[in-house]
């Protein structure tokens, strides 16, 4: 039997974008963008290695920070644990980090507990304004910025990936489409584009 | 009638070029783009806009603003219909349609007025005793009088057609308010570089500012409010709001705020929600909210016509419109002679200006200067016509001077009371000013500051001297650099001479105090009198202050009344609480977008369209959803839930279970991190097996069941119930966290990475071993029961448990989530010619409940291990959470209730969850009560109605007893016998196939 | 509305969090007797004032916080993660209610 | 409506706490006791506690029978209420609906509904279409928790709660009973063991039993003899919206979200949900709570999204740890407890003041209340209606 097909947990997403696009008056203001697949890990240090695997890994010591490595980028999520999202969605990628880390600590396959959103355009901080109670004010987090918090009642992670500004959120994919509705009814009044981001490397 | 009353010059709201048509209790008015719904029709010369609450009596509008008491209307129609909606603060839009309220047949004649005749009875605290003659008429005949009677306009039926969103937001400096010390308050923290938010209720800043009288920075003061705002508005740091009403100040420096999107609309436009309400994390805060007008207490003093003087000044400048062509002024105080020039300039005929003050102030010396008739010491006494005022009487106060002066508008001004609302939130005291009359707030307490009129301070310049300064200090105590002094914008100095207190003015009819709950002068007095000494007594009893203004223009007038009642300087009666929100906000707008469907979040399932297509009726399950059964075609509910339970027995069945909780653990000492967890061992548990585990809450109560697997030495796998998958994970936390920390165990929820299905019933090896092919050996030797394998199968990492609920061979299959319909359509494929069937909740609840397996329905929060039948599962040889507790007395007392099975009679027809266990059916009652039913289904493999109970004595006692399933609520008493609650296979053979 | 410095996150809104209750209560050793296992799940103080409570993170990084926080005023002395040592602070002038 | 006494030297009983439970022992112990010389000492103006702060209603729809056979006495006391001393309550039998939402939570229903009926006490099961003539505006189309029925309590309703106090208030005063307000409790004074006054801002009052009513305060007050109670105060809010013309004629709670609603007698829609959810002694709440509980409001009513809100405020409730009160002796001679009301005390009002008053008076539990102990929770007998267990802030 061939291997098997994923399905987004968004569903079919030419679907959606066919459903959902240009829903908005005039020119869209915000881009909601659907990563097609997150390849991600938990990583957790264990008792009294948290410093030695973020020498080891390079990771930025402060909390709040994303760190970008070559092959992945790290979120700390709490102390002495970090969600490593690989770059190009290269699967097994973990596996690597497993190695590199050498019993230092442990990781946890979430590649699929997770779908990731985009939000970007003009409008993306309002928009995120309308479920997000941080403050993301240019004065206060810019590219790099990672936390976790809780938008229309579902915990995300949410990471800015730059100054425009442009944000990932990664939610459990039970609530994938729960949210979607939400996010993308809020973003109607801004006029609002969905897209696809599809990976570099086909899992 | 069109327009009557509207001058043909003025009005810095409105455009004459945009005129906009409306309704009013039917009849078709025109207005202005700009106008309020309150301000166009008085140009209309409709002055009745209402009926009072207890009197029904005739009322116009007695304020230009959300403190407005009196105008309220029902604004728009069908599911948009909105009760109580101030005239004063509507935005005129075309194609409004509003009603007035609380009046029967129309309200121009009212028949419940003639409460008026009853008046005598209906005075302060007139609920508590009137009604007692004879007492049992109170619920047949006068609740239902008083219960109609309830109430002033009506809500919409239907369901709001319009959508709310939430907004969150952070600034250094949150200014609340845009009159002049508002605006003088953003500007000066706007310029020092702070996140500046300036909010304001009106949909213009200037607050009440004269726009032509009065002079700042040189320019008239309505340029100077324009160009502020330009300014503003180009500052990059800073945020203007307008129609947003700032309504409750919480704890830490957290406000909210409703700004109204979409009210000035005949509907939201663009996706637009109809409010929006935004939640403001400030650092610092200036109030600068400005101050309420108050009435003076005199007969007939609500009359329409009788209006604030400072809301007849605002209808002029605003809108263009004269409130009347011939206006008295009643005054205590030097604002009025503003309305005066006002009116004077506008071209509208002043009578005579009615000073209570003895002396001439310099603003009455003016005035009379200018040709004005000013009467010093006088005060009005009476208020005078028919259903509007046509005249008033006055005197001085000691009574003599009697005059009748006719006017078609009485203005008066008893004072003005600084708005203190927001301030006594944060739990600042307001104190007393004798000077100004008027209660003052305390210290500040928390990150805030008042200025302007909220503070006391009357006069423009004060007001914009101090909003300057206030802005400055905040942004320097949000801790932003502020630099050089700036200059405040600056005005003409004035004098203002002193008020003089006027409560109740002379007179026996009825003066009114608190407007809309119809409390007068005298019901204070007679509350008084009844021994009600404290004023949050007298508030209640009387409902001063209680109606829809939160007492606004009343509050401080009825304190007034009741300190000279109780022979008292007002200090010592002290105030009531104000409570949120300021002004009255939607229920629609807390709750934003979670209504309907979107109350909660919506869980689905990987699988969730496979059910969907096999025609699945789901469930909700927590926030899951999940399929409870799969009808075919023509086939009633249970036909469909016992056909799925015959069928996992017979041939085989597949059931989404991906909503249980899963636990990825990890870390050399997890084994011992769940022997403390669960009330069993598990260091002896081999990788690659699975076990049963029950853990307790700290009181020995049990907390959940579930199934956890070792998949390596440091690696286990743990399953909780759906229901409480998050309560454990924080338990969980809490003994790694803080009762643990030196064990290394680390783990993560994984309820979303995996989906799985359970495959049970006879063929169930067989349609897996179809699926997997040569992908993962089934047999019992590689896979016995509680046998746990990863395999890789298709392309995805796969596992495998051998686990049954059912009773039946059964297995579960874990894949990552994005493969849940893949593998579930590869099982289904493969199950084809093996009889395999979909399943859903409901056959899981029937197969579990023939097992006597506890579910839900058993896990009460009030059950013990023991009381499950599974006391001996608990570990004397290791400590674990709820160990000691769970050894009270009244924990392991015989005559506990404990788990049993209960078998229908023959004969009768059904049985219930929720019945209670009665030995004697004619004497049944709580105290013979030996226990209740939990769980029912009408088994098909053991052909009768069974159940699990909890029964006290439980089987040791009852074993082969017949008892009654007593269940009144449903009228039925069946006879069932106490049985094992293992009803089918008793000996477990069928796990093996 | 509460706004908690998680030692971890920042600065957080208390819809973030969990509360928990009364973190002076120690959990005793397991083979303490029945009744020391009674305090330590019943008896609290409830102070007017002061108080060390848990407000576990469940909407952020899953920590449980330590917090010291007036019962009165809401207002918040000191937060701490699981295992810090917090103390109430002196009595100081506070006008907060 | 009542004196304003100076205290006397020596009371046979003083009652802490002016509030509902206060006023009505003290009514009781006149009016069923004979015991006249008491003194019931507020800190503030009388009623205004939780009996002034409350959603005013009141049912008896418990399951224990601890409970069922305590709030029926208070069932009954309230029906015969307003004759007993002549005030209008405004007592209004509008019925109370428990909605429920799914099949485990029918099933609950039924046992406490069944529970309740062999009690002796009224509860039947409604339709959806019997709760569609009922009450209209309940959606039934688009709830995301369907409603699948509910659980009826026709004798259960709503009161005037301050006529609540003043009614007790005058009672007692009539009967001879002290008020002393504006009197602060700063101690309990104990000789060899036994309670014999209190120490207040108006000086030294003895009395021959000390009882305490204090709601909120309950731990504050019993610390002072040394007493330490499985007690926790915490916020509860409620609100109350506009004045609006008749549309819900029962109280109904939301069986799958925190929200409850009634509509008073002047019109306003009163309603209410759950704890704030964290120790505090401030009787004001906060935001999440308040939108969470209109929220469930427009889950089950999405017509009143126009209604507005009015008014907020926040009670202190003596979260006990299983969600049932006390009314019971102390571990001190003469000293006596009725506390741990949760956010039930107002409905509890004459039943807890007719049993304190027998315990006071006799020295000894009324059959009613003599499950209402201390000693409850180190017996494991715990009264846990919820089954949430030990955790006050979520009972």
């Amino acid at each position: 039997m061939a291997d098997f097909k994923p399905l987004h947990p968004l569903g079919n997403l030419d679907e959606l974008v066919e459903k959902h696009s240009f829903f908005g008056p005039g020119s869209a203001a915000i881009t909601i963008g659907v990563r097609k697949s997150v390849e991600c890990a938990q990583l957790f240090a264990g008792n009294g290695n948290q410093a030695k695997i973020a020498k080891k890994l390079n990771f930025d010591s402060s909390t709040g920070k994303a760190t970008e490595t070559k092959g992945f980028t790290a979120l700390p999520i709490a102390p002495g644990q970090w969600i490593l999202i690989s770059k190009n969605s290269a699967p097994g990628f973990a596996d690597g980090v497993a190695k590199s880390i050498n019993g230092l600590g442990y990781l946890s396959q979430q590649s699929d507990s997770r779908i990731c959103l985009r939000v970007s355009g003009p409008k993306a901080r309002e928009l995120m304004s309308r479920g997000c109670r941080l403050d993301l004010h240019e004065s206060h987090s810019g590219a790099g910025f990672c936390a976790q918090t809780v938008m229309a009642q579902i915990g995300v992670i949410l990471h800015q990936l730059d100054d425009n500004p442009t944000y990932e959120l990664y939610l459990y994919a039970g609530f994938a489409r729960s949210f979607f509705h939400w996010l993308s009814h809020s973003a109607a009044q801004f006029g609002c584009d969905i897209e696809i981001i599809s990976n570099q490397i086909k899992r | 009638m069109t327009n009557s009353h509207r001058m043909s010059t003025g009005g810095v709201r409105i455009d004459r070029n945009k005129t906009v048509m409306f309704r009013f209790d039917g009849k078709t008015y025109q207005g202005f783009h700009g106008d309020t719904l309150a301000s166009a029709l008085l140009a209309n010369g409709v002055k009745l806009m209402g009926r009072s609450f207890k009197y029904h009596r005739p009322r116009g509008c007695l304020t230009a603003g959300s403190e407005e008491p009196n105008a309220i209307v029902e604004l728009r129609t069908g599911a948009r219909r909105e009760p109580n909606t101030r005239a004063t603060i509507a935005e005129l839009y075309d194609g409004l349609e509003a009603h007035s309220q609380n009046r029967y047949p129309s309200l121009k004649f009212d028949i419940q007025s003639v409460n008026q005749l009853l008046s005598p009875f209906l005075t302060a605290g007139f609920y508590y005793k009137t009604f007692m003659w004879p007492a049992s008429f109170w619920e047949p005949v006068y609740e239902k009088i008083i219960r109609k009677s309830a109430g002033l306009g009506r809500a919409a039926v239907e369901s709001d057609p319009d959508s709310y969103e939430h907004s969150h937001t952070h600034c250094d400096v949150l200014v609340v308010g845009a009159g002049p010390a508002g605006l003088a308050a953003a500007l000066s923290a706007g310029r020092t570089g702070a996140r500046v938010l300036l909010v304001e209720e009106q949909a213009e800043p200037g607050g009440m500012v004269s726009p032509l009288l009065d002079v700042i920075d040189d320019l008239p003061a309505a340029d100077w409010v324009e160009q502020s705002l330009a300014n503003l508005e180009a500052m990059e740091n800073v945020t203007v709001r307008l129609r947003t009403t700032l309504f409750g100040y919480y704890d830490h420096n957290v406000l909210a705020a409703l700004e109204r999107v979409s009210d000035h609309l005949s509907e939201p436009e663009d996706d637009q929600p109809r409010q929006r309400m935004w939640t403001i994390r400030a650092k610092q805060v200036v109030l600068a909210c400005g101050s309420h007008e108050r009435m003076m207490a005199f007969d007939n003093n609500d009359k329409p016509g009788v209006m604030l003087a400072g809301a007849v000044r605002l209808f002029v400048e605003r809108y263009g419109v004269a409130p009347g062509k011939r206006v008295v002024i009643c005054t205590n105080n030097d604002d009025a002679y503003k309305t005066a020039a006002s009116l004077k300039q506008a071209g509208v005929e002043v009578t005579a200006i009615v000073d209570a003050r003895g002396e001439l102030s310099p603003a009455a010396a003016r005035a009379r200067e200018q040709g004005l008739r000013v009467d010093s010491g006088f005060v009005p006494c009476k208020a005078i016509g028919h259903q509007q005022v046509s005249s008033v009487s006055i005197q001085r106060r000691d009574g003599s001077g009697r005059e009748v002066l006719a006017c078609d508008c009485l203005a008066i001004s008893g004072g003005y009371s600084p708005d203190v609302h927001l301030v006594s939130q944060t739990g600042v005291a307001p104190i007393w000013r004798d000077d100004i009359l008027g209660f003052v707030p305390d210290m500040p307490i928390r990150q805030e500051r008042s200025s302007g009129a909220c503070m006391g301070t009357f006069d423009l310049a004060g007001c914009l001297t101090e909003g300057h300064a206030a802005g400055r200090d905040a942004a320097k105590k949000a801790g932003v650099k502020v630099g050089r002094a700036t200059k405040a914008p600056s005005a003409p100095t004035e004098e203002l001479a002193a008020p003089v207190a006027v409560w109740r003015c002379p007179g026996n009819g009825k003066a009114f105090v608190d407007f809309q709950n119809d409390v007068t002068a005298k019901d204070i007095q007679l509350a008084h009198q009844e021994g009600f000494v404290s004023v949050e007594h007298v508030k209640r009893y009387t409902t001063l202050g209680m109606a829809t203004d939160q007492g606004k223009t009343s509050n401080v007038t009825g304190i007034a009344l009741l300190a000279e009642a109780r022979g008292e300087p007002i200090p010592d009666v002290g105030t009531t609480r104000f409570r949120p929100p300021y002004s009255p906000v939607a229920i629609g707008a807390f709750a934003g977008h979670e209504r309907g469907k979107e109350f909660q979040p919506v869980r689905r399932t990987a699988m969730h369209e496979c059910g969907e297509k096999l025609g699945a009726v789901f469930v909700e399950a927590g926030q899951w959803l999940r399929p409870q059964y799969y009808p075919k075609s023509g086939e009633g509910v249970m036909e469909s839930i016992y056909r799925e339970a015959r069928q996992v027995r017979e041939t085989a069945g597949i059931c989404d279970v991906s909503t249980l909780g899963k636990i990825e653990i990890f870390g050399p000492d997890s084994g011992e991190f769940l022997n403390r967890l669960y009330i069993n061992g598990w260091k002896m548990l081999a990788p690659g097996k699975a076990r049963y585990g029950l853990m307790l809450r700290e009181d020995g109560y049990v907390m959940d069941d579930g199934t956890t697997s070792r998949l390596a030495d440091d690696h286990y796998f743990m399953t909780t119930t759906t229901a409480n998958a998050a309560r454990v994970l924080a338990h969980m936390d809490h003994a790694a966290q803080v009762l643990w920390p030196d064990l290394d165990v680390h783990f993560c929820s994984a309820t979303e990475q995996w989906c799985g299905v359970a495959v049970a019933g006879p063929n169930a090896r067989k349609i897996l071993a179809a699926a997997f092919g040569s992908a993962l050996d089934m047999s019992d030797e590689n896979l016995p029961f509680m046998g746990v394998r990863s395999f890789d199968w298709n392309g995805a990492r796969a596992r495998i448990f051998r686990i049954s609920f059912s009773g039946e061979l059964a297995f579960e299959v874990n894949v990552p989530w994005t493969y849940g319909e893949a593998m579930w359509d590869a099982i289904w494929e493969a199950g084809r010619d093996h009889g395999l069937i979909p399943y859903g909740t409901e056959a899981l609840s029937v197969l579990r409940i023939e097992k006597g397996h506890v579910a839900g329905n058993e896990l009460d929060g009030r059950t013990t291990a023991a009381d499950m039948g599974l006391g001996k599962m608990m570990s004397s040889k290791k400590p674990f959470i709820g160990q000691k507790l769970a050894g009270r007395e009244g924990m392991i007392d015989d005559q506990r209730a404990t788990l049993v099975g209960v078998k229908l009679k023959s004969g009768a027809q059904r049985l219930r969850g929720g019945a209670h266990l009665v030995a004697d059916q004619n004497n049944a009652n709580a105290e013979t009560s030996l226990g209740w039913v939990t769980s029912v289904c009408d088994s098909p493999a053991v052909g009768c109605w069974i159940g699990l109970a909890y029964v006290r004595g439980g089987l040791a006692e009852h074993m082969g007893n017949t008892l009654f399933a007593e269940n009144p609520i449903y009228a039925e008493s069946p006879e069932v016998e106490i049985c094992s609650p293992h009803f089918f296979d008793p000996k477990g053979e069928r796990i093996n196939g | 509305m509460h706004r908690i410095d998680c030692p971890w996150c920042g600065t957080r809104d208390e819809a973030e969090f969990q509360y928990q209750g009364d973190a002076t209560a120690t959990r005793p050793a397991p083979d303490a007797a029945e009744a020391d296992f009674f305090d330590y799940v019943y008896s609290r103080d409830n102070p007017k004032g002061w108080h060390i409570e848990w407000w576990h993170h469940v909407g952020g990084c899953r920590q449980w916080v330590k917090v010291v926080r007036n019962t009165m005023t809401h207002e918040i002395h000191a937060t701490g993660g699981p295992q810090s040592k917090l103390s109430v602070p002196k009595p100081s002038g506070s006008r907060l209610r | 409506m009542w004196r304003d006494p100076q205290p006397k030297a020596e009371y046979d009983v003083v009652i802490i706490g002016g509030g509902g439970h206060g006023l009505a022992t003290a009514y009781y112990l006149a009016k069923e006791h004979g015991i006249t010389n008491v003194a019931v000492i507020e800190k503030g103006w009388i009623g205004g506690g939780n009996v002034g702060r409350n959603t005013t209603i009141f049912r008896s729809n418990y399951m224990f029978p601890a409970n069922t056979h305590f709030y029926e006495k208070g069932m009954k006391l309230w029906e015969g209420l307003e004759r007993d001393f002549n005030f209008n309550a405004m007592i209004s039998q509008r019925g109370v609906i428990n909605l429920f939402h799914s099949d485990p939570q029918r099933d609950a229903f039924a046992r406490r509904g069944n529970a309740m009926r062999l009690a002796g006490v009224d509860a039947e099961f409604v339709s959806p279409a019997q709760l569609k003539e009922m009450v209209p505006i309940l959606d039934f189309d688009n709830a995301r928790f369907p409603i699948q029925g509910g659980l009826m309590q026709r004798r259960g309703g709503t009161i005037r709660h301050d006529a609540v106090a003043w009614g007790y208030a005058r009672g007692a005063d009539s009967r001879g009973v002290d008020i002393l307000q504006n009197c602060e409790v700063k101690d309990i004074l104990i000789e060899g063991g036994a309670a014999v006054g209190v120490e207040t801002s108006k000086g030294t009052i003895r009395a021959k039993k000390v009882a305490m009513a204090v709601a909120g305060h309950t731990t504050q007050v019993a610390k002072m003899a040394g007493i330490n109670l499985p007690v926790e105060s915490h916020v509860l809010q409620a609100f109350v919206s506009e004045g609006i013309k008749p549309l819900i004629d029962t109280v109904v709670t939301f069986g799958a979200g925190h929200f409850y609603i009634s509509q008073s007698d002047k019109g306003g829609l009163v309603f209410g949900g759950d704890l704030d959810g964290y120790n505090s002694y401030a009787q004001r709440g906060n935001l999440p709570m308040m939108e969470h509980v209109m929220a469930g409001g427009m889950a089950i009513m999405p017509a009143i999204g126009r209604v507005r809100l009015l008014r907020h405020w926040g009670g202190i409730m003596d979260m006990s740890f299983d969600g049932s009160p006390f009314i019971c002796k102390t571990g001190v001679e003469k000293l006596y407890l009725n506390g741990g009301w949760c956010y039930g005390g107002f409905k509890a009002t004459p039943a807890s003041g007719w049993c304190y008053a027998h315990t006071i008076a006799k020295d000894e539990p009324h059959e009613l209340n003599e499950k209402f102990t201390i000693d409850r929770f180190r017996q494991g007998r715990m009264i846990d209606e919820k089954g949430v267990g030990p955790n006050p802030w979520i009972q």
